[in-house]
C-alpha cells in the first residue's frame, strides 16, 4: 500500500515509470492490454491498405503506399517491443490476437473497395488516431510514450499523404469526386467509433485517467477530430454524411447520434472483414511457421558448432 | 476508337532502358504482394524494403527511358499502359512468388547478378546510368547479403526448409541464363561502353551462389538448358496475370490524374 | 476523359434483376475458376458444368435488364463496365473457391435457396423473368442435388473433410441471410406479383439444409448474426480482385469488338 | 504366331479389334502408349486455353471458351477409357503423366499470351489436331476409333470456333489485328511440329501403320494441314511467318525447314511451360488427394452399413 501511494505520487509529479520500477499488477495488466492492442491494430491494419499496393494508380502512389504499410508493421515492431518491457513476449500476445482473445482496432474490420478509400484511411483513420495518440506521447509508461512520439510522427506524415490523395481525387474527374464522396460516405460513421464508446459508458477510463495513462475522454478526443475534420471536408468540396450536422454557438460541430449497435457488432467479430483479417493474419503466420523453425533450427546448430569449436 | 497501349519507339538505348527498368518494377511487385503475408514482421519490413528499392529504381530507369525516347511518355504510360508482350523484364522475375523460399531464391539468383552488373555499369559513358548503377548497387548488395543469409538458414535449417530451398533451385534455375544473355540491340552500346558485357560477370555469380550454395548444404542442377523469352516479351502466362491487377486502375480510368 | 463506368438507370425492375443477373455472373465466374484444376476430371466436368449453366443464366438476366433500362446497355456492358460499387451479387457469391469443400458449401446454400427462389418465380407476373425461372429451377435442381451428396461425402467421408467442410459452414453461414432480405426497392415488385418474397423460402430452404448438413453429420452454427451489403454494392474486398481479372480485357480495349 | 498371323489377317480384312480379342502385346503397349498420350493432352491442353477464362473479354466468348475446355476434360475421359479396355487404369497413367514418364502434346508446353492466342489455338492447333485424328477414326482398334469419333466431332466445331474468333480480330482495330498476327506468328512453327518428326527420322510408324493405327505419314500430313491452312490465312489477312514458303506446281505450299532442336528441347522438357503445366496439374491432383480419399472413405462406409443392414 506504501509502494501504491508512493507509484501514485510518482504519476502525480508527472515522473516517467520505466521497466525496471515497481508497479501495481492493474497498471501492468491495463498498459500490456492497451499497447498490444494498439500493436496489433497496425498489424492488422496493414491489410485494408495492403490491399490496394498492387493496384496502386501509378508508381509514387505505389510507392508511397508500400512504405506506409511498412511504417506500420514497424509501428507495430516497437509496440510489441513496448509491450515486452511488461513481461509479455511478442508471441505470447500474437497468440492471442489469432485466437481472437485480443482486440485491435474495429475501423480495420471495414473494407477498402476502392483507391478512394486509401485516401479516406490516411485522411481520416490516421487523422483520428493521432487525436488518441498525441496525449500518449505523455503517458506515465516511458516505453510506450516514446513510441508513441515516433509513431506520432510517422502518423502526421501519413496523414498529410492520405489527404493530399482526397484533394487529387476531389480535383479530378467527375468520377474521381464521386469516388471520393463515396468513401467518406462508408468511412465517416466508423471513424467516429474509433474514439470509442460515449463517455457515459465507457470503461477504464477513470483508472487510466489516474494513471495518466488516458488524460482525455473519449467524447472529447470525438469532438476535437470533428472540429479538426469539417473544415477540411468543406476544403475538399466533400459533404459529410450526417444531415444533422451543425456549428454550435461555441463553434464546435454537433454530430448526430451514432449508432452504437453496429460498433457493438463489430467488437463481436461481426464487422464486414472481422473474418478475413482473422483469417489472412492467421494464414500468414501458419504457412510461416516452417520459416520461424527453420531459422531456429539453424540458429541452435550454429550455437552447437561454436560451443564444439570453443571446446576443441 | 482510343489506342489502348502506348507504342514504345524502342531505339537500342530505350529498350535496354526500359529492360532493367521493367526488371525492377516486375521485381519490386511481386516483393510488394508479401506486404502483410510474410512469415513474420521482420521479414514484413525486409521484404518491403527491398521492394521499395527496387520500385525507385523503376521510376528512375522509365524515367530516364522516357527522356531518351523523347516521345511524350512517362514512367506511369511505360509501367501502365504497355501489355504484357511490350514489356521487357526477366522471365525469372514475374515467376510467382509461391512459398518463402521460392521468393528468397528467386531474388537471391537475381541480387546477386544485378550487385555485379551495377557495379559494373557505375562505370557506364552515360552519366545518368552510371548515377543510377551507384545507388542501385548499393542497395542489391544489401538484397545480396539478406537473400544469401536466408538461403544458407533455410538450405540449413530443418528438413522442410532444406527441401523447399532446393525444390526453389530447381524450379528457377533454367531461367537464370537470360541474366547474362545479349543481343544484336545491346552490342552497340556495349562497344559504345553505354552498356556493360554482362557474359563475363557469370563466372563470379556462379562463384557467390555456390559458395551460399554450398554453405547451405544444398546444390545446383546440372541441367544447363536455360529459358530465354522476356527480353522481347515472349513471357510467361503468370505476367499478363501480374498486369491486369497492376494496371486495373489505369485501364479503368484512362487518362485520369492520381 | 471517357467516362470509365457506365451509369445505370436502377430503376426497381432493373435493378431487381440486375442483382441476380450479378448472382449467376459472379458465382459462374466463380466456378470457372476451378477448370482444369478440379480434384478429379468428373468435377472439372461438373463444376463447369454448374458454371455454364450460371453463366446462361447471366447473359439472359443481364440482356433482359439492358432491354428493360432501354438505354443502350446490354449484358455485356453490364458485365464489364461497372465498378465494384455497382455490382449488386450477394456477398457469399463472390467469396474465394478456398478449397473445395468450401466452394461446394458456397454452391450448396446458394442452390438450394436458388431451387426454391426460381420455383417460386415461375409464378411471376413478368414473363420473361419467368420463363427464366423455368429453366433457371431445372438447373438449380441438379446443383443442390450435386452439391448436396459432396456435402454428405465429404462430411461423413474421414476426419479431414469432415474438419474441412465444417470450417466452411462455419465460414460462410454468415452470408446466407442476405438471400431472403428484401430491401424497399423490391416491396413493390413483390406487391405486383413481379418478384417473390424469398422470406418465406427460408424456413424450407432450413430444413432442406439441415436435412443434408444431419446426414453428412455435420451441424449448422449457432451465431445467427447476418452480413449484408452486396445488393447495395458494399462488397467484400474480394470483388474487387475477381473484376480486375474479369473486366481487364474491356477496359484494356475499351469499345472494341470480339 | 498363328494368332499373330490370324490377328494380322483380321486387321488386312479391315475388321475391328475389341477390347476383349486377343491382341499381340506390342499391339496393346502401342495403343495404351498412344492412347494415354492423346488422353493426357486433352488434360494438359486444359490449361493453356484455361488460362484465359476468366479474362474472356465477352460474356459469349467466356461461355464458349469454358464450354470448350469441357469438351476436352470429356475427352480426355473418353480416351482414358479407351485405355483402360486395354487393361491401364487412369490412375495408373495419370500417375506415369504427373512423374513425367508420360507425354503429352508439346505443343501445350507453349504459353496463351494474348487473347489472339485461344483463336489460335483454336484454329490452329485443333485444326492440327483434326488432321491427326481423322484418320484414327478408321483405326484398328474399335474403342479408340469410336472415342475419335466423337471427338472429331467436337473439334471441328472448336476449330471453327477459333477461326471465328481470329476473324473477329482481324475485322477489328488495328491493335486487335496485330494481335492477331503476333499470335500467327508464335504459334505457326510449334503447330507445324504437332505432326512429329520428319518421316525419314520417325520411330513408331512401320508398325503402326501396319496395325492400321496409323494411315498416313507425318509428313503427309502436315503438307494437307499446310495447305488447308494457307488460304484461310490469306482470307483473314494473315501473313504466315515463312518468308520461304511458295506454291509448287502441284499446288501444295512448300514451307520452309522446321527448327527440329527446338522441338526436341520441349520434347525433353525444356519448352516454356512445361513446368508450369506439370506443376498446375501435380497440384491439382494433390490438393485433390483429400477430395478422393473422402469421397472413398464414404463409399466404403455405404457399402459397409448396407451390408449390415442386409445381414439384418
Amino acid at each position: 500500500a506504501a509502494r501504491a501511494a508512493q507509484f501514485q505520487a510518482r504519476i502525480d509529479a508527472d515522473e516517467r515509470i520505466e521497466p525496471n520500477d515497481w508497479m501495481p499488477a492493474a497498471y501492468r495488466k491495463t498498459l500490456t492490454r492497451q499497447i498490444s492492442q494498439h500493436a496489433h491494430s497496425e498489424i492488422v491494419g496493414m491489410l485494408p491498405e495492403g490491399n490496394w499496393i498492387t493496384r496502386a494508380p501509378s508508381l509514387r502512389r505505389k510507392v508511397a503506399l508500400l512504405a506506409k504499410v511498412q511504417d506500420e508493421c514497424g509501428h507495430g515492431l516497437y509496440l510489441y517491443a513496448a509491450a515486452e518491457t511488461l513481461g509479455s513476449s511478442r508471441e505470447e500476445l500474437v497468440d492471442l490476437m489469432l485466437a481472437g482473445k485480443a482486440k485491435y482496432s474495429s475501423i480495420f474490420n471495414y473494407p477498402t473497395l476502392t483507391w478512394a478509400d486509401i485516401g479516406t484511411i490516411g485522411w481520416l483513420v490516421d487523422g483520428a488516431a493521432i487525436m488518441n495518440q498525441i496525449p500518449l506521447c505523455r503517458c506515465s509508461y516511458g516505453p510506450y510514450a516514446r513510441a508513441m512520439i515516433r509513431v506520432c510522427k510517422e502518423e502526421s506524415f501519413h496523414q498529410r499523404q492520405g489527404f493530399e490523395i482526397m484533394l487529387t481525387l476531389c480535383r479530378g474527374t467527375d468520377e474521381q469526386k464521386a469516388m471520393a464522396q463515396d468513401a467518406l460516405n462508408r468511412w465517416w460513421w466508423p471513424v467516429l467509433m474509433m474514439f470509442g464508446p460515449p463517455d457515459q459508458v465507457s470503461q477504464h477510463s477513470d483508472t487510466s485517467t489516474k494513471w495518466k495513462i488516458k488524460r482525455f475522454s473519449n467524447d472529447e478526443l470525438r469532438q476535437k477530430f470533428v472540429d479538426a475534420t469539417v473544415p477540411q471536408a468543406q476544403f475538399l468540396g466533400l459533404t459529410i454524411p450526417d444531415p444533422g450536422m451543425k456549428q454550435n454557438v461555441d463553434g464546435n460541430w454537433e454530430y448526430s447520434a451514432i449508432d452504437w449497435e453496429e460498433f457493438k457488432q463489430v467488437l463481436a467479430g461481426n464487422g464486414p472483414c472481422n473474418r478475413d483479417r482473422l483469417a489472412a493474419r492467421r494464414k500468414a503466420h501458419e504457412d510461416g511457421g516452417w520459416v520461424r523453425e527453420a531459422a531456429m533450427a539453424y540458429a541452435e546448430k550454429r550455437r552447437q558448432r561454436s560451443a564444439l569449436q570453443a571446446a576443441e | 476508337m482510343t489506342v489502348a497501349n502506348i507504342t514504345v519507339s524502342e531505339t537500342p538505348l530505350v529498350l535496354y532502358t526500359l529492360r532493367r527498368a521493367d526488371d525492377a518494377l516486375i521485381s519490386g511487385h511481386r516483393l510488394s504482394e508479401w506486404c502483410g503475408h510474410a512469415p513474420m514482421l521482420e521479414e514484413d519490413m525486409a521484404l518491403a524494403n527491398m521492394g521499395l528499392d527496387l520500385l525507385g529504381q523503376a521510376r528512375e530507369l522509365h524515367s530516364y527511358a522516357a527522356k531518351v525516347e523523347g516521345r511524350g511518355n512517362d514512367e506511369d504510360k511505360f509501367a501502365y499502359l504497355r501489355d504484357v508482350r511490350q514489356y521487357r523484364n526477366l522471365l525469372l522475375l514475374e515467376q510467382p512468388n509461391g512459398d518463402f523460399a521460392r521468393t528468397m531464391v528467386r531474388q537471391f539468383f537475381y541480387a546477386t547478378f544485378a550487385d555485379l552488373y551495377w557495379r559494373a555499369m557505375m562505370r557506364s559513358t552515360d552519366a545518368t546510368l552510371a548515377a543510377i548503377a551507384a545507388k542501385s548497387e548499393k542497395e542489391s548488395a544489401y538484397h545480396v547479403r539478406h537473400c544469401s543469409e536466408w538461403i544458407v538458414r533455410l538450405g540449413d535449417g530443418t528438413e522442410e526448409s532444406h527441401r523447399r530451398t532446393q525444390g526453389a533451385i530447381d524450379e528457377l534455375w533454367a531461367f537464370t541464363g537470360e541474366m547474362f544473355a545479349v543481343d544484336d540491340s545491346e552490342r552497340g552500346l556495349i562497344d559504345a561502353g553505354i552498356a556493360i558485357d554482362p557474359a563475363p560477370l557469370r563466372s563470379q555469380w556462379l562463384k557467390t551462389i555456390t559458395g551460399v550454395v554450398d554453405e547451405a548444404t544444398l546444390a545446383l542442377p546440372k541441367n544447363d538448358w536455360m529459358q530465354q523469352g522476356g527480353r522481347s516479351g515472349r513471357h510467361s502466362e503468370h505476367l499478363g496475370h501480374l498486369l491486369s491487377e497492376l494496371q486495373s486502375m489505369q485501364r479503368t480510368f484512362p487518362g485520369a490524374t492520381w
